[in-house]
């Protein structure tokens, strides 16, 4: 077994992954669109008032990406579980964790790379400057990939479980707390114009650690539910 | 006597972390005893039946 | 020693052993809590800052303590469970649990009442509740993934993974919101710096805190005891040692 | 080659089965039988390593099934009674996909000839949403004509399947025995396999 199959498997899942992303594109766009207006209805509910929104546009599309991203993950592997796929992953001759990592990569680049792109627009209409927009999606751009990772790993404690949307969301939530409270310092940094480069590197030491620990801690707990 | 328990005007903050502490506590133990007394009650239903069938 | 203690991981050796360790560490919990009450309450004087509110601390410090402590033994407990495969360590965990979120709560009650006549707000942004907060979400986590799922086996794997994933991740919690709360200038008094700590006080603390310990010990040891039963209802010993105890 | 022993499987609080032991040779076939309910799906997935015994140990090749890892899971094919097909694919991109996930990449030509030995020729690319229970099946048990496993579990291989079918399953089962390989199985027809030596496992109620 040498390397070249090793990184086959994963990339065959993840070539896979995003062919189905592409047969319903619907799913994709729902947790975009959930983003999107997630973060427009802040402004009315709050007021149009500039100051207030401007302070508080770090958090919200934090806030937001976070909910987005825990939206979409629900689903990672119930799909693969009921049709009797995760079973044969976790038999396949290669390390579970490397197909775990590209589920993850799938359904990043396919979920969390298009709220990446779509925040600065989004921080536009809370009037954030250039240099915060810039670093907001750069932040994100760290940010969520690591949401995704701990994500996937709620996914896999509650696979096939009944309620799991909402179970998943209190396992995951407060693990991810370190990921918002940098991901929107960054911003408000920037935006207050402060440095922002310590906060973005310990965004990208999450990142590191997720990448990591993150598949190899969720095939442990994909093993665990198919026993 | 009366002073102590005005707690220097701090009596609703003092004796109700300390209440609400007891309280805590002694509904967890009650709850305990209970799930443990709800247990045995089954078992001996259990063992009756058992034992009245091979009566009969 | 070491056989001792492999005899007492199975359960039908562990179960009657439990039984007889209770009433030891209920009296010692009853014992040495009226102690610690009364040092808290009557010895110690009254601080001259804060009045006698800061009593709440013999309660809160504690508390927090047990809340953080718990949280740890029950995250070993669910790594033993996880590397050996043992039952037992399982159980523990889980009975653990509710306890460990008992003390969560009581030590945001209390920080609460504190912060009320200290702070003039009920609830403050400190980094300390802020962490504790999230750490009554975390048990809670775990509390309901354990009762989602009907297995008992996948249930007290996959929950003693997330117990052992909170555990690594509390202290990254405890520093990014600490980290958090200085950024954004929050209160800076906090509860267990407040007063200039006195020996009276510390050691009231101290008798506080080992009462709250063989508190936990009492209570686990009789959940984990229902626990056992309940789920070795279908094992000889267990049907046999309830039948015994329900006559 | 395969052994089983002193086997024990808990669901939920229940005992499922203890003490069970069980030993396969080269070209041998282990059927297991006995009524719904009794374990037997539990014990085949226990054979390849998703079940975690409560007691006992599987050993292929005298090492323990979970020591050996991805080594043992080269070794071996599994069916289940779920086909692990996805509906928006076509029967000819999940076999392939399959055959990746299972260590053996196959060409294009390779899988279409096995698709059609297994009779779906002209039926490659459609949705596997719109094929027949039985013709998914098939798409599975393609897999069996491309991989070189050594160990085959399959459960309940013939539901579903038409005399054709399974008269092409048989032959190619006794070709995969005939090299050397090993089978176990469950069903509920009577179907006869030749095989060096035919053991027989039955669970209880």
């Amino acid at each position: 077994m040498n390397g070249g199959t090793m990184l086959g498997a994963m990339r065959s899942v993840l070539a896979r992954d995003l062919m189905l992303a592409g047969r319903r594109p619907v799913d994709v766009v729902t947790a975009l669109f959930f983003f999107v207006i997630v973060v427009s209805l802040f402004p009315l509910g709050i007021g149009p008032e500039g100051q207030i929104l401007h302070a508080i546009a770090p958090g919200v599309v934090w806030v937001a990406a976070l909910l987005a991203s825990m939206l979409s993950l629900t689903r990672l592997f119930e799909a693969d579980f009921v049709d009797g796929t995760l079973e044969q992953m976790i038999l396949a001759p290669q390390p579970l964790s490397l197909i775990v990592l590209g589920k993850v990569s799938a359904h990043w680049l396919v979920t969390g790379a298009p709220l990446v792109l779509m925040s600065p627009l989004l921080g536009l209409q809370f009037g954030l400057s250039g240099e915060a927009l810039m670093i907001l999606a750069l932040a994100l751009l760290l940010g969520t990939p690591a949401l995704s990772f701990i994500g996937a790993l709620g996914a896999a404690l509650t696979v096939g479980l009944r309620g799991g949307g909402a179970l998943l969301a209190l396992l995951i939530l407060p693990l991810c707390v370190p990921v918002l409270i940098f991901g929107a310092g960054a911003v408000d940094a920037a935006a207050t114009g402060m440095e922002t480069g310590a906060h973005l590197s310990l965004l990208g030491a999450f990142l590191v650690m997720a990448l990591c620990f993150g598949p190899w801690v969720t095939a442990a707990a994909l093993r665990i539910a198919l026993d | 006597m009366a002073e102590f328990f005005a707690m220097g005007g701090y009596a609703f903050y003092v004796w109700g972390s300390f209440g609400v502490t007891v309280l805590a506590l002694v509904v967890e133990v009650l709850l305990l005893r209970r799930r443990r007394r709800t247990l045995l009650r089954r078992a001996s239903r259990m063992s009756r039946k058992v034992s009245m069938g091979v009566g009969a | 020693m070491a056989v001792n203690w492999f005899k007492y991981s199975s359960p039908p050796a562990f179960y009657p052993l439990a039984g007889r360790l209770i009433p030891w560490f209920a009296a010692a919990a009853a014992v040495l809590a009226l102690i610690g009450i009364y040092v808290g309450l009557v010895v110690a004087p009254t601080d001259y800052q804060q009045g006698d509110s800061y009593r709440i601390i013999f309660i809160h410090v504690p508390a927090a303590w047990m809340s953080m402590f718990i949280y740890l033994v029950m995250a070993v407990y669910a790594g033993i469970g996880l590397i050996f495969n043992t039952r037992l360590s399982g159980y523990m965990a889980r009975a653990l649990a509710p306890t460990g979120a008992m003390f969560t709560f009581i030590a945001l009650w209390t920080g609460a009442l504190w912060g009320r006549p200290t702070w003039g707000a009920w609830w403050v942004w400190d980094a300390r509740l802020t962490s504790e907060l999230i750490l009554l979400f975390l048990y809670l986590g775990y509390i309901s993934l354990y009762a989602a799922i009907d297995d008992p086996r996948r249930a007290a794997r996959a929950s003693g993974l997330l117990a052992l994933i909170g555990a690594v991740n509390v202290p990254i919690i405890y520093f990014s919101v600490k980290w958090w709360n200085t950024l954004h200038q929050g209160a800076s008094i906090s509860l267990t710096k407040a007063p200039t700590m006195a020996a009276t006080m510390l050691t009231g603390m101290m008798i506080m805190a080992v009462a709250a310990w063989c508190y936990t010990i009492a209570v686990a040891l009789m959940r984990v005891r229902c626990e056992i039963l309940e789920r070795e209802v279908h094992s000889e010993w267990a049907a046999e040692q309830l039948a015994r105890e329900a006559r | 080659m395969l052994r089983g022993e002193a086997l024990a499987a808990m669901r939920g609080d229940r005992k499922l089965f203890t003490d069970l032991d069980f030993d396969l040779h080269a070209g041998e076939l282990l059927y297991i039988a006995g009524p719904n309910g009794s374990g037997k799906t539990t014990l085949l997935r226990m054979i390849c390593g998703l079940v975690i015994p409560s007691a006992g140990q599987v050993l292929w090749k005298d090492e323990n099934i979970h020591t050996l890892g991805e080594e043992f899971r080269a070794d071996l094919l599994y069916c289940g009674h779920l086909g692990a097909l996805k509906d928006d694919l076509s029967g000819l991109e999940n076999l392939r996909f399959s055959c990746r996930l299972g260590g053996t990449p196959v060409s294009e030509d390779e899988a279409v000839m096995a698709l059609s030995r297994m009779g779906l020729a002209g039926r490659e690319d459609l949705p596997a949403k719109v094929l027949s229970q039985g013709q998914k099946r098939r798409v599975g048990l393609a897999r069996l004509l491309l991989m070189r496993a050594r160990l085959w579990v399959l459960d309940e291989p013939f539901t579903a399947l038409d005399v054709g079918a399974i008269e092409l399953l048989r032959e190619t089962m006794r070709t995969h025995l005939a090299g050397g390989g090993l089978l176990v199985l469950t069903t509920h027809q009577q179907v006869e396999i030749e095989a060096a030596a035919v053991k027989r496992i039955e669970m209880g109620p």
